[in-house]
């Protein structure tokens, strides 16, 4: 049944009884053409352009929990594209330009809001660094606006201008913004289904059957499956995955941080980014303040991770907004995140035929999701890497080709 | 001579004394650890064993040699004496592998004592003061707030020297006084 | 009236002493010990607010930490604050407090229009519509967030002050009731260090103030007893208003303690609260347990409140909330609260869902002639602003049917009780594992991870005596495995409670008279206004993991984190899919048990303590000649020194024109220097520094370049051999720490054998850079360290005094003038400085910032690691493969130098740039292109790295980092800028001053 | 947040330390002899294990020492703590 607001006027008529499942459970069929394993955002997002771009028709997204319940359902939804890279900028402004269709796409709201980001400036270095960063989205087509501490003032009431690093100024991104995380898995799953995609939920991969080189079939906690092609999009864990295939990766599974306040009125209507001060913070629909922290130094596989990370965004946050002293912390949680020597995605092929990999978003692949789903679906689909994954190898690695946002000191979320 | 906390006023009550500390002689030794050779020799010249485990302090009149880590000491002195000990070392220990150096200025002292100097350390600093620098002439490093810090208790009742980084005192002390207040105060 | 539903005795409150408050700007009266629900329901007030969605009047509900509803805002001006739990705030002279989340009064809100629209507004309604057209999204979202949120953030800074501390103990105890003080009382005798912490005012938990005894004592008086008792331990600690937070790894504690919340006059000096981090070798938690609601229709008006917080309303603050009230039960706990309602002569009527209770309540009630009605279920509540009547019918087939005339009852206060939840939030944030208890319908611990026990009603154990003696046996055992002694006496505690808790019947909802999902609305979350309907839709659109149900329908998700919700939605959701609870799992709990404030966390760590400000020696002097500072990490470096009535450019143009010309002066004490000694010195550095150290005599100074293992730059700096085995490192100023621990990380983790050590002198020396062509002439008048070219030429370093201070002196320069960098011990650094200063009158000594020593260095063609470099650098990038040894065999580095990219001719190559106009000073940062477009896209092939007015050469320069930048040499290229004008710019050798460099040779 | 034992120091809160990845990577001894795919994997490639893992630690806020620690990346719990220079403990995952 499509949503749109007449539906949900005639729905009421009967209390909402009749609503159809968004998606359902099906049985693990004996084969499929291409496995994707991850239920996230990025593996659901996957399996939706393979079917309907490429027409690809006995698919299946194997999970292992619940879907969106990895990284998709705890990050802080925080949507940009303007990187410094060119490849970057042309991989996540692909998905900003997907991100502004989403919602009519998918026929669920996405609730993607462009409400602005402003990375602010507190030092001479941190001008440089936006100027540069400013001037290279500017060329590469993306928008960017340069501005001192008085607009900056002017745009963000609350904010302390002249604290112990003051504010200079900031590069703002108006087509950045927010969505709402949980609807992107849920709203590619309904999407997917409806183009015939089996979604298994409860469903962990525990081994990859390879053959001369090339894949075979995957053991799973359902049972074991044939397949032709997998796509392995499985963020914290994809370590894990490799692993089971036989290869290893350039990566480390790290705790990152969140926290919400207590919902409070509009009081903050654009996200905020400070890498001097330390502290990312924007407002949710519902009112609560979503802070990021800092991830930690060491591996971790529990969705949690120190607490004293937490402890050092408060000081920042409350030092960029004094106002916010009184509220409350809510809710804290952890996400594991794979986080590669340059802070890059790797999206390509892998040394083991027919198997694909899409991983090491780290920090940041939220933002990333549509355009990620939708340039791995063509490089699953073709078995070469699309034009805009294509510097995103595995190779890189070995070649020094790293696409290095990390050293170019733009934080990644 | 100048110090980051010339300015500063003495904090003076029965909870928590805080004061700055003039200049003394601080000399950093690293010697290998599986050097006893040497460690002998500087031992004799001190006239003490060099300290050998985490929070030991070792002296005399002279001197007092506080342990850093496996390989690293640091010696206090007169501030008149530093040199001497510095070239008398490198005398005594030749052309071996050792350093000794001159930190006299690179760490500032702060002297925290009375009723609440636990209490108002605590409040920034992670050590468990029941396990450590919990008796006379036992010393530690640790972190108050956002310094690093080296702690050296000087006797049983609450005296504490607090050295940090030069450039780091100024913060320090106000870090600390900050902490005092609420123990200054009559209600 | 005042007052009206006070007892006339009774209760835990001071009635000598008045306290006079505000709410939604009426002036009430309460007494000191009152919170402010109890104040307010004594004023008879019971509409405090209105709910996230719908809008619908609430009231009160509980009486703690676990309230839903009654969320106000709580002072005003600075210190309001939003979402304060009325339930838990002790009131003071002068309190004001107003409702929230409606507009413009919480008696008429327009808001509620949303209730009777809420058809239209089912869980996830908004994932269905306002999709099109998408440029409007966030037209519509402006009125979504408008009518979301609950109360208001401060406008203005917090005034007030938090303290934090660390504490360590051999015991924390979490909760203060009977099962806490007991465990306490056990590990406080055999003298274990305890830390008993409560989040109410007072300890005793649940049963203070009620008719339960302990060996023949009234409780009250043992719980005086037992905290006496703890009190005179010197190893035992109390804190009460403290509630602990999170339960991190290795038994990491957070507690956060009200100290002066609840005075009406805020101290200076203490801070409004203390938040803690606390150690402890042993915990034991005795949370105790949160009265779980009843799901029936509208279930949630004002006048409908948990039977254990009447009780308390009651037994502890002397107050009646209703005189003709209802208990509606599923157990015979609740029976208690109806008979004290009737003792304080209210009138009662019990409906109980099950059909049977024992005898020993049939009994009581027959004695106080309270009727009940078995096995019937309240249908149907009625009262706009608070309840006045509901509806009763029989119920059969287990609640599912409901057969029978319909009884309506006029009631002013409707009491319910659906049995008992431990309080697990902690237990499970410390990743012990949960089962789920039949005899009670809910959750309990199961498996403990870290060292730690579970006592009282927290266990799922509610028979008192047992939890006493249990407790204390714990607190024993816990003794025990730290070594302590514990032969002494048992407790031999007896306790004797009125009516136990048994267990109670599960209902996930009670059948309406419209059924659960059609139209009446049966509150399972009271404050996100999720519906048992709501938890049907999300089973029914295939949101089945407990997960997606929290999500779709955010249950569990407001500020009480579920403490009353999530077991009723959790059983609702077995009901659905008829599978035991234990499949349907639970929702993982989080930090914080309760909202914690966020300037707690923070502590102290604000204002001017948030970050150390790092200054040198100097800096007073800068202070007070003017100068403007520049942020470089922590430290405050001088900018400029700006003269009456000039700006950076006239400033700095003039700084740089005094160096070129006489003699400049720099504080360049933020280097980073390093001491190193030992006899593989020249070794290590030949592997940390791509060039060659093996040469270097005694008293010579060189430049090194160091990269990672990547083969990119990280840092930059002058080393200088002072003795034998004996060498002075200097890194840049941001890069100190970095280099220090790269240096350290080789040595004990890869090198052992090489014999090195690292000492960092940084803050030992002042260094007092001065530069120009009077440099020798000035700096020969206060030394006595030869300076003439032949005994100290370039690159070299002397020993010496300068004014009359042990000083070194190197003979380096990173503006390519003549130039000495004087090395002071810091406490003598400012003293040099102003010596320099007074004697340097005559050759026009003139203080420069950082900004100068840039454009000066940018002249010589000088790089700045981090700016003209970004950790994607090769020293081959910037064309400074002298620097790159090839006879060495190995450096950190090198291997990275031959990967196919890294060894790419096409890269990035430092050049200069002119621009065109002679006039235009590039924006740093912008990029470069072949030939411009009209519009972006553009090709790019670089960037200007660095770019400035040059004084000496009157005209702008730049450093850029530009592709095939080395066959480029003479091209024009152009610089496309935001305001769309293009700069046209010759590629030229990036060095635009004294390029034999026979300046810094004089 | 984990106590952990500086081989030097004794039990010391975590904020101590700082994490350094993974241990017992040996920087190959003639790195011009390898080729760049195992010059990559040295440089990058980590086991980045569900399970027990090797790291290096520096005791920061202490005696700036080196050391090694055994941990169990699902539980978090470390294992063991000791010295550089110590040879590799075999521990088995639970
Ligand atoms: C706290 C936090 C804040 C963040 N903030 C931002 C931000 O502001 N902006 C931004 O752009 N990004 C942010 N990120 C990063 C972002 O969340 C991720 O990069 C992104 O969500 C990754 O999406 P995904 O679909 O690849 O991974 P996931 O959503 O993690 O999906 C991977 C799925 O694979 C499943 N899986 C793993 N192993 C197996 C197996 N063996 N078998 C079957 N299934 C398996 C997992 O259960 C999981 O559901 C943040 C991350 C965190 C943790
Ligand atoms: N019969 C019943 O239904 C019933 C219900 C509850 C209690 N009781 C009686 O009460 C007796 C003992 O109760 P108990 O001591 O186990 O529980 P309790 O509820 O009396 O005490 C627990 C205490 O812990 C506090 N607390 C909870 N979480 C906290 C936190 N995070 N930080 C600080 N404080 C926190 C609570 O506010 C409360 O004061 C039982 O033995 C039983 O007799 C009976
Ligand atoms: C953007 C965002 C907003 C959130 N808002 C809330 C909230 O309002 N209330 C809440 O309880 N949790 C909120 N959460 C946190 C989730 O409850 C949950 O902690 C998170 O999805 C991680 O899952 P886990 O804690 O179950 O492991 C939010 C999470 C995200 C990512
Ligand atoms: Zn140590």
């Amino acid at each position: 049944m499509k949503y749109s607001i007449l539906n949900l006027v005639r729905n009421s008529f009967s209390y909402h009884e009749n609503w159809q499942k968004a998606w359902s459970s099906p049985e693990l069929k004996s084969e499929y053409d291409v496995v994707i394993v991850g239920g996230g955002g990025h593996g659901l997002g996957t399996a939706y352009y393979l079917a309907k771009e490429f027409g690809v028709k006995n698919i299946a997204v194997f999970e292992k929990g619940w879907i969106g319940g990895g990284n998709t359902g705890r990050n802080t939804t925080i949507i940009r594209s303007n990187y410094l890279w060119d490849e970057s900028a042309a991989l996540y402004d692909h998905a900003v330009n997907l991100w502004e269709g989403l919602s009519s796409e998918l026929n669920f709201n996405v609730m993607f809001s462009q409400r602005g980001l402003f990375h602010l400036a507190h030092s001479v270095h941190d001008l440089q660094e936006i100027s540069r960063r400013g001037y290279s989205n500017f060329l590469n087509g993306i928008d960017a606006e340069l501005l001192n501490q008085d607009q900056v003032a002017k745009k963000i009431p609350y904010m302390n201008l002249n604290g112990r690093y003051p504010v200079l100024g900031a590069l703002l991104q108006r087509r950045a913004g927010t969505a709402r995380h949980d609807a992107v898995a849920w709203g590619y799953a309904r999407a997917a289904e409806n183009l015939g995609v089996d979604i298994i939920q409860n469903c962990e991969v525990k081994g990859i059957n390879v053959s001369n080189g090339k894949v075979t079939g995957l053991e799973t906690s359902k049972g074991s499956v044939n397949v032709n092609k997998v796509g392995l999009v499985p963020a914290g864990h994809s370590s894990v995955l490799a692993n089971m295939a036989g290869f290893s990766l350039p990566i480390n599974s790290v705790p990152l941080q969140a926290l919400v306040s207590e919902p409070i009125k509009p009081i903050l209507d654009c996200v905020i980014m400070s890498n001097a001060v330390h502290v990312y913070v924007s407002q949710s629909d519902k009112g609560e303040l979503v802070v990021g922290a800092g991830s930690d130094a060491y591996n971790s596989y529990s969705q949690r991770g120190s607490f004293d990370m937490i402890e050092h965004m408060m000081a920042p946050l409350v030092e960029l907004f004094p106002i916010f002293s009184r509220l409350k912390m809510l809710r804290t949680w952890g996400g594991i995140v794979d986080v590669t020597p340059d802070r890059s995605p790797i999206i390509g092929k892998t040394p083991v035929e027919n198997i694909f990999i899409n991983c090491g978003w780290g920090t940041g692949g939220f933002k990333a999701t549509p355009g990620s789903a939708h340039v791995f679906a063509e490089t699953v689909f073709k078995g070469e890497p699309n034009k805009i994954a294509a510097p995103f190898s595995i190779e890189r690695h070995y070649s020094g080709a790293l696409v290095d946002e990390a050293a170019a000191a733009a934080v990644a979320h | 001579m100048f110090s980051p906390l010339s300015s500063k006023i003495a904090v003076d009550s029965k909870a928590v004394k805080l004061e700055s500390v003039s200049f003394v002689g601080k000399i950093n030794l690293r010697i290998k650890e599986e050097d006893s050779e040497s460690r002998k020799i500087v031992s004799e010249f001190l006239r003490y064993n060099l300290p050998n485990f985490s929070g030991e302090v070792q002296g005399n009149n002279e001197t007092r040699t506080a342990w850093l880590g496996p390989n690293e000491f640091l010696i206090h002195c007169l501030d008149a004496e530093k040199f001497n000990i510095i070239n008398k070392i490198r005398d005594i220990l030749g052309n071996g592998f050792y350093s000794v150096t001159d930190v006299s200025d690179y760490y500032i002292t702060i002297r925290l004592s009375g009723e609440k100097s636990i209490e108002v350390l605590s409040k920034g600093c992670p050590l468990n003061f029941k396990q450590y620098l919990n008796i006379k002439d036992s010393c530690a490093q640790s972190y108050i707030s956002k310094a690093s810090v080296f702690i050296d208790r000087l006797a049983d009742d609450q005296i504490f020297d607090i050295s940090v980084r030069w450039s780091f005192a100024e913060y320090l002390w106000d870090w600390l006084e900050d902490a005092s207040k609420e123990f200054l105060s009559s209600h | 009236m005042s007052n009206q539903n006070r007892t006339f005795s009774g209760g835990r409150i001071d009635r000598n002493k008045p306290i006079n408050f505000m709410f939604n700007g009426q002036k009430y009266q309460g007494f000191e010990g009152d919170t402010l629900a109890s104040a307010l329901l004594a004023n008879d007030v019971h509409l405090v607010g209105r709910s996230f969605k719908y809008h619908r009047p609430r009231g009160i509900l509980t009486a703690g930490s676990e309230e839903p509803n009654a969320l106000i805002q709580l002072g005003i001006g600075a210190r309001t604050e939003p979402n304060i739990r009325a339930t838990e705030i002790e009131i003071y002279e002068g309190l004001e407090a107003a409702s929230q989340n409606c507009w413009p009064s919480v008696n008429f809100d327009i808001g509620g229009a949303n209730n009777i629209l809420s058809r239209l507004f089912p869980a996830g309604f908004y994932y269905k519509t306002f999709k099109w057209p998408p440029s409007l999204w966030l037209f519509y979202e402006h009125f979504i967030r408008k009518a979301a949120g609950l109360g208001e953030s401060p406008k203005a800074k917090n005034p007030d002050r938090y303290e934090q501390r660390f504490h360590y103990c051999d015991v924390m105890v979490v909760g203060g009731g009977i099962s806490g003080l007991s465990a306490a009382l056990a590990a406080a005798r055999a003298k274990c260090d305890v830390l008993l912490v409560d989040e109410n005012s007072y300890f005793g938990g649940y049963l203070s103030n009620s008719e339960a005894s302990v060996n023949g004592k009234k409780i009250d008086d043992w719980i005086r007893i037992v905290c006496e008792e703890l009190e005179s331990y010197e190893h035992v600690k109390l804190l009460n208003r403290t509630s602990a937070m999170g339960y991190y790894d290795y038994n990491y504690v957070t507690a956060l303690e009200k100290v002066t919340n609840h005075h009406q006059e805020l101290s200076k000096t203490l801070p409004r609260e203390r938040y803690w981090r606390i150690r402890a070798k042993k915990i034991i938690l005795a949370q105790g347990a949160f009265e779980r609601p009843l799901v029936f229709a509208d279930n949630d008006r004002p006048g409908i409140m948990m039977a254990s917080a009447g009780m308390k309303y009651l037994c502890r603050y002397g107050v009646l909330p209703g005189k003709s009230a209802v208990l509606f039960t599923n157990n015979d706990h609740a029976y208690l609260s109806a008979f004290e309602f009737v003792d304080k002569g209210a009138k009662v009527t019990i409906i109980d869902s099950r059909n049977e209770a024992s005898d020993r309540v049939k009994n009581r009630c027959k004695e106080l002639k309270i009727k009940i009605y078995f096995s019937h279920s309240v249908i149907s509540t009625f009262g706009q602003k608070k309840i006045n009547a509901l509806e009763i019918q029989k119920t059969e087939d287990k609640g599912n049917k409901l057969v029978g005339a319909v009884k309506k009852i006029d009631t002013d206060l409707l009491l319910m009780s659906g049995g008992w939840n431990p309080a697990v939030q902690l237990f499970s944030q410390s990743r012990g594992k949960l089962k789920y208890n039949k005899k009670i319908n809910s959750f309990i611990p199961d498996i403990a991870i870290q060292d730690q026990r579970i006592v009282g009603c927290n266990n799922g154990d509610f028979d008192l005596s047992y939890n006493l003696e249990n407790s204390f046996q714990s607190g024993l055992k816990v003794a025990k495995e730290l070594g302590k002694d514990i032969n002494f006496e048992n407790s031999n505690f007896n306790g004797k409670e009125h009516i136990p808790f048994v267990s109670a019947q599960v209902e996930p909802y009670m059948i309406g008279k419209k059924g659960v999902t059609k139209g009446s609305k049966h509150f399972v979350d009271f404050q996100n206004d999720v519906t048992a309907a709501d938890i049907f839709l999300a089973q029914r659109e295939g949101y089945i993991s407990v997960e997606h149900t929290k999500r779709y329908t955010t249950t569990g998700m407001g500020t009480d984190q579920g403490k009353t919700s999530n077991v009723n939605a959790l059983s609702l959701m077995s009901h659905i899919h008829k599978k035991p609870v234990d499949e349907i799992g639970h929702t993982t709990f989080r930090p914080p048990f309760s909202p914690q404030t966020i300037g707690a966390i923070a502590g102290r760590s604000v204002d001017s303590l948030f970050d150390p400000i790092r200054k040198t020696s100097m800096h007073k002097w800068h202070e007070e000649n003017g100068a403007i500072f520049e942020d470089v990490g922590q430290w405050k470096r001088p900018y400029y020194y700006p003269k009456k009535g000039e700006d950076i450019h006239k400033a700095v143009n003039r700084e740089c024109k005094s160096v070129r010309k006489s003699l400049g002066i720099l504080d360049a004490s933020t280097l980073g220097k390093i001491d190193l000694q030992g006899p593989d010195t020249a070794k290590f550095l030949n592997m940390i520094y791509t060039n060659a150290w093996s040469k270097l005599e005694v008293g010579s100074c060189r430049y090194g370049l160091m990269c990672n293992e990547h083969g990119m730059i990280f840092d930059d700096g002058v080393t200088s051999r002072l003795g034998e085995n004996h060498y002075h490192m200097t890194t840049t100023t941001g890069g100190a720490a970095r280099v220090m621990s790269w240096l350290e990380e080789f040595l004990q983790t890869e090198w052992l054998d090489m014999q090195v050590f690292c000492t960092s002198v940084t803050e030992q020396w002042s260094v007092l850079s001065i530069s120009g062509p009077n440099a020798r002439n000035f700096l020969s008048e206060l030394t006595d360290i030869d300076l003439s070219k032949e005994s100290f030429p370039f690159m070299r370093f002397r020993e010496g005094k300068v004014c009359g201070i042990d000083a070194r002196v190197f003979r380096i320069s990173f503006t390519g003038e003549l130039a000495f960098e004087i090395n002071i011990p810091a406490r003598y650094g400012s003293y040099v400085w102003n010596e320099f200063m007074t004697h340097g009158k005559k050759y026009n000594i003139t203080p420069y910032g950082t900004e100068a020593m840039h454009v000066l260095r940018a002249e010589k063609g000088f790089i700045i690691v981090g700016q003209d470099t970004d950790g994607s650098v090769t020293p081959f990038d910037l064309n400074m493969e002298w620097i790159v040894s090839k006879k060495k065999e190995d450096f950190l580095g090198k291997r990275s130098f031959s990967r196919s990219d890294t060894s790419r001719n096409d890269r990035k190559k430092l050049v200069g740039l002119l621009v065109n106009d002679k006039t235009t000073v590039l924006p740093e940062g912008s990029h470069i292109v072949e030939k411009s477009k009209s519009q972006p896209p553009m090709k790019m092939l670089g960037h200007v790295s660095s770019s400035y007015f040059s004084p000496t050469n009157g005209h702008p320069i730049a450093l850029a980092l530009l592709k095939n930048g080395a066959s480029r040499m003479g091209d024009e290229v152009e610089i496309p800028l935001m305001n769309g004008k293009v700069i046209k710019a010759t590629v030229t050798d990036p060095i635009f001053y004294d390029k034999e460099g026979l300046r810094n040779n004089e | 947040m984990f106590v952990i034992k500086c081989p030097y120091c004794g039990e010391r809160d975590q904020t101590e330390f700082v994490c350094h990845g993974e241990a017992h990577i040996a920087r190959p001894k003639v790195p011009s002899e390898i080729s760049d795919e195992e010059w990559g994997s040295y440089l990058f490639f980590r086991s980045n294990p569900k399970g027990i893992h090797y790291e290096r630690w520096t005791h920061d806020h202490g005696c700036r020492r080196w050391f090694n620690v055994v941990r169990d990346t699902v539980s978090d719990k470390i294992i063991k703590t000791y010295r550089m220079g110590q040879s590799k403990p075999e521990i088995e995952n639970e």
